[in-house]
């Protein structure tokens, strides 16, 4: 079991250029079933194996894909998720990076009124160990197990999936959500969606200072949380964050220090992990204390 | 990318706001013609890239040309917070009876831009948001459509704006918000807009920082990018592709993905020592990349040990051992360096680093605690 | 039983401007909950006794209203129509005549995806006679009965219930849609609402030349009709293209033309009045044969 | 309202799509200036608010300055459709390899603008549309966002445009739309788009109708605005705030709201009669509205009767008796009058023309076969 990619996700990738293929490829060898991309004008060949159509439309119409990855750079990039999300895809992961935030939330107000889950941009996807990769991740730091796993931070997540998998604490699903100010799948979303997931027995949440999304997660799981979690707050020692005038601290207040987030989570019964290594004995503990 | 008051005031001059009259100067001479062609009692103003300027004294009003050369004789070239006033902007004195607070900038929770208006502006906006924060009236446009004109109008009557100016309020804020969105702005500030005695509304200070991330499409915007003295070494690796910002330590620390670097930081400070600097060298780093940023960080006369951490997703391990290796070739560092490699092709980038002069470590947490421990004794590596 | 507005319907009269103030007391008069009006500045006084707000969303507030009817003039109705949907009234009725049509179509797609009922604009307003009147029609024309009433035409919607109620047919809810372009409430939609309405037993649907909203619901009647239906189509003699007024009577394609939506309606087995003097008696017919 | 191709070219060209350059002239001298100023082989077009004018003759190739004095001599002043033609535009005729059709209009059952693209372009894109509708690409944008790059580069395949063209179309599609969203247009075409045969596109032809409902916002496209002779009695009822339309027929018509004008208009027809024309008073009409009303309607020669039908919903029908009595006090009219008042005061209104010189009728279908008969027969009322 797992949330929003499994064995029966169909993944097109958006965007076949150098990048695009490298990670088609590599997503392949993993098992996932990478059954379509787009490149506009390329319509109708074929890369790697790949059947390329001009259009997401045309892809899905053609392949039944029900889910995209997308490696347009920042200037398409809202264009190629709002194409996405206009074919109706379930799950879209952006890997892009450098999306302009005004885009972002143009396209979080078309996300909020469809069916899509959006994961990123800038992010290193996601990844349902053993059964099927939508991401950049190196693959062999990850195995099948209990833990769901959300992290903001993008090398951090394999630093500490490698540190579960060398514990033997494999992964149901790892969401790789990206640390944009505006995300498609925010934090609180992603614990939601493994706090509902049978399969996961305790949830890793990896947060970074800025904005309040760990606030949220921390209030979301002690008001209905069903199974254990641990976090840790990557940036702790980081210089506070260039300010963004008054407005910035205005809307923000004193929300989005690691002190504040540290707090949310212990006020939910969270344990909070000094650094990366010490996350595995937290998740046995709390796998322990079921 | 931060604008200058007299930069961002152009701009919502252009989106037809009510700007005070006002000219820039760079000498004390400079500022007495500007003075003189404004006429009547100027206002001297330092413009720089921070904050608090009122108060450090980069503010003064002038009745004269005279005095306004004499202001801008004592702001031009002083250093408030760090940087060096190469500008003011000489500006007509407005007649003051009110001081309102207009902001746009980004609800993250919401994911929308949040639209701010008070009647208690001025310098102490903050204080009165944590204050009252009921006293700062909030709407949320839908980005699709921009703000409405029925909820510019609520924000005036929720912010309490007087009667008479209601309805050039709710249109500055209805053209603010055009500024906020044409220019790709994080945020975009009035602050304050004065009420004038006469009634009418004058834009009294402006602020607006662009998103980086879309100056691509911001061609006129991208040309006001200035880069201080402080700030060119973070240019020149943010033009290399990768973000570096000088902090107080003596670990100097170079890393793959900006959670990794945080993470590393942590790992520095958990193992009792102090970063130098935060280095993302990015995803998929190359060579040169490499090579670059070691040679960034080295250029610090603080650094006393260098931490690389790099953890492979789309980075290579080989590209940056090959990075580290050319950099020692040419000018064996002075420093010891302690590198971690993990992830994609990490064992071809180890076994191209053996024998060369560096100190190799399987955990994050080890190899911070050695490269602590390196920039304290100072030891040879 | 009604549809859209009956006796719990609460009502909040935007724009209490000359037209808005006339017509708020002539609804009362008809015994309209008449709960607030809005304009902007005079919040906190009351006109003829009704309590004046600045904003809908304080009106909504202090008043409980749910729902809306707005006379506010063109240039300014767009901005009307969204503030109402904004504070999620179940009923908005716009009469402002003018309104631009890139207006409503913005209008209409944030419509489609709220829960807000939208009649007009550029309409009489929609009545259920005998309990709630939300519009500008002479209400002595209507009485309370077994007809259900949509209309596309202004004045003609009075002729028709004036003969309809003389004949002793009275109606459960009648419904003017205006004959704009693009409207919130499509002919399609409010035959719906009346097919679906128990109290209804017949339909009357009153068309125009121009568009094909009269085909769509003859479609739909002959797949869903629970009740049989009488139509009208005004402008059978207007003379083609030529602009009658109403932008909405542009006749294009071979759809739009009167005998387009004759032939709709008959195939659907929906007898066409050749006027208005001829709908009673075929309206008695059908509830004959019911 | 209408567009010139001219005035549509210059909102496309300000857009930034390619149009051939071009001059207006009124006059064969200026045509003959303009065609030696544009330079080579050109197009003499007629600038009528009217299809079909290539094949009435208003369109001619000219291949020196001199035949292009001499097309618009043959072009000026002579009459397409009824409407006599003041202008023609001189064009530089271009290197046609082939013609794309592109349009945008409402789609009323979608309520959304509907976005066109052909590669069968040309006069007899209504004939495609009717025989081959898969051959014209069709995109829905959300009028919130306007069309995306995506759907214009998804029409551009759908339509089999060439893939050296595409992107320049994908482009243009996009430009079109901001030039329909701009100008609130009910319709705007470019049909033909030309392929040269060096691969660059070219706006052929344009046509642009603007919402007149939305002038009020778009003070440029106001001041475009021409009136026809045989527009100008539809115009002057418009500014008094009714709408007139010249039909063919002898029964004058006046009504209170469009349907119920219409409704009259087949009442007259089912009575065997022919109206002479539609007006609609509108809601509210005063005394003087009506009063004018009834003069626009008498000045027609052709009318032998006037139908007066009023159901009042906000017109009172009190109101509309007084209009009636005193056109009728100061010019007694030459044709009878019928009446048929119902609704809002009729009552009242019933009772002002007691004892005046005209028919009253209870219901609308009585009042027609009055009117018609009394048209037929010419008989005093």
């Amino acid at each position: 079991m797992s949330v929003l990619l499994g064995r029966d996700t169909r993944v097109l990738v958006q965007g076949m250029g150098r990048e695009g293929t490298f990670h088609a490829t590599r997503m392949r060898e993993y098992g996932t079933k990478v059954v379509a991309g787009t490149k506009p004008g390329a319509g109708g060949t074929a890369v790697e194996g790949i059947p390329v159509f001009d259009t997401v439309a045309r892809a899905v119409d053609d392949t039944g894909a029900n889910a995209s990855i997308i490696f347009v750079p920042a200037p398409g990039a809202m264009d190629a998720m709002l194409e996405a999300i206009d074919a109706e895809l379930s799950l879209v992961v952006c890997i892009t990076e450098g999306t302009p935030v005004q885009d972002m939330v143009k396209v979080a107000s078309v996300l909020d009124r469809s069916a899509t889950t959006l994961i990123g941009p800038n992010c290193p996807g996601a990844i349902t160990p053993g059964e099927c990769k939508m991401g950049i991740m190196p693959a062999e730091n990850f195995s099948p197990g209990p833990v769901g796993f959300v992290s903001r931070s993008g090398t951090l997540t394999y630093e500490i999936a490698d540190a579960l998998s060398r514990a033997g604490l494999g992964q149901t699903t790892c969401l790789g959500i990206g640390g944009d100010p505006v995300i498609g799948l925010p934090t609180p979303a992603a614990v939601r969606l493994l706090n509902e997931d049978p399969a996961t027995e305790v949830i890793v949440i990896v947060g970074e200072i800025g904005g309040s999304a760990e606030e949220h997660a921390a209030e979301y799981m002690r008001a209905f949380g069903k199974k254990p979690a641990v976090a840790f707050i990557a940036g702790r020692s980081a210089p506070p964050g260039k300010r963004m005038g008054h407005a910035g601290a205005i809307v923000s207040g004193n929300q989005g220090t690691a002190e504040s987030k540290v707090r949310a989570f212990e006020a939910a019964g969270i344990p909070v992990a000094g650094a990366p290594s010490e996350i595995p004995a937290l998740v046995r503990a709390a796998l322990g204390t079921r | 990318m931060k604008l200058h008051e007299y930069q961002a005031k152009q701009l919502l001059a252009r989106a037809g706001i009510p700007i005070p009259e006002g000219r820039v100067a760079t000498t004390p001479e400079e500022a007495e013609a500007a003075a003189r062609a404004v006429g009547g009692r100027v206002a001297v103003k330092a413009q720089v890239h921070v904050g608090g300027r009122g108060k450090a004294g980069g503010i003064k009003l002038a009745g004269s040309a005279n005095e306004a050369r004499e202001a801008a004789g004592a702001i031009l070239h002083m250093q408030i917070k760090g940087l060096r006033v190469r500008r003011v902007y000489v500006e007509r004195a407005a007649s003051v009876a009110k001081e309102l607070y207009l902001g746009i900038t980004l609800d993250r929770d919401r994911r929308r831009p949040v639209v701010m208006l008070s009647t208690v502006g001025g310098m102490d906006i903050e204080e009165v948001a944590a204050s009252s924060p009921e006293k700062i009236a909030r709407g949320w446009p839908d980005p699709l459509f921009g703000l409405l004109p029925f909820q510019a109008r609520a924000l005036c009557f929720d912010a309490g704006v007087p009667a008479e100016q209601r309805s050039a309020v709710a249109d500055a804020l209805g053209r603010l918000y055009g500024v906020y969105a044409r220019s790709d702005a994080m945020l975009v500030e009035i602050n304050p807009l004065f009420i004038q005695t006469d009634g009418s509304i004058l834009a009294g200070d402006a602020k607006l920082d662009v998103d980086d991330n879309a100056l691509f499409r911001q061609p006129e915007l991208r040309e006001w990018k200035e880069v201080s003295p402080d700030e060119e070494v973070e240019e020149r690796a943010r033009a290399l592709g990768f973000s570096y910002v000088q902090l107080d330590g003596d670990v100097g620390i170079i890393g793959n993905g900006a959670g990794l670097v945080m993470g590393t930081l942590d790992a520095v400070r958990n193992a009792g020592g102090r970063a130098a600097n935060f280095l993302d060298v990015g995803g998929g780093a190359k060579e040169s990349v490499v090579k670059a940023a070691l040679e960034i960080v080295l250029a610090n006369a603080k650094v006393k040990s260098v931490l690389i951490n790099i953890f492979g997703g789309i980075t290579r391990g080989d590209e940056v051992a090959k990075g580290i290796l050319s950099v020692i070739a040419r000018h064996p560092p002075a420093v010891p360096l302690v590198i971690r490699l993990s992830g994609t092709e990490a064992e071809a980038g180890r076994r191209l680093l053996e024998g060369a002069p560096l100190v190799s470590r399987a955990t994050m947490d080890e190899a911070a605690s050695e490269a602590v421990r390196l920039a304290a004794t100072g030891a040879e590596p």
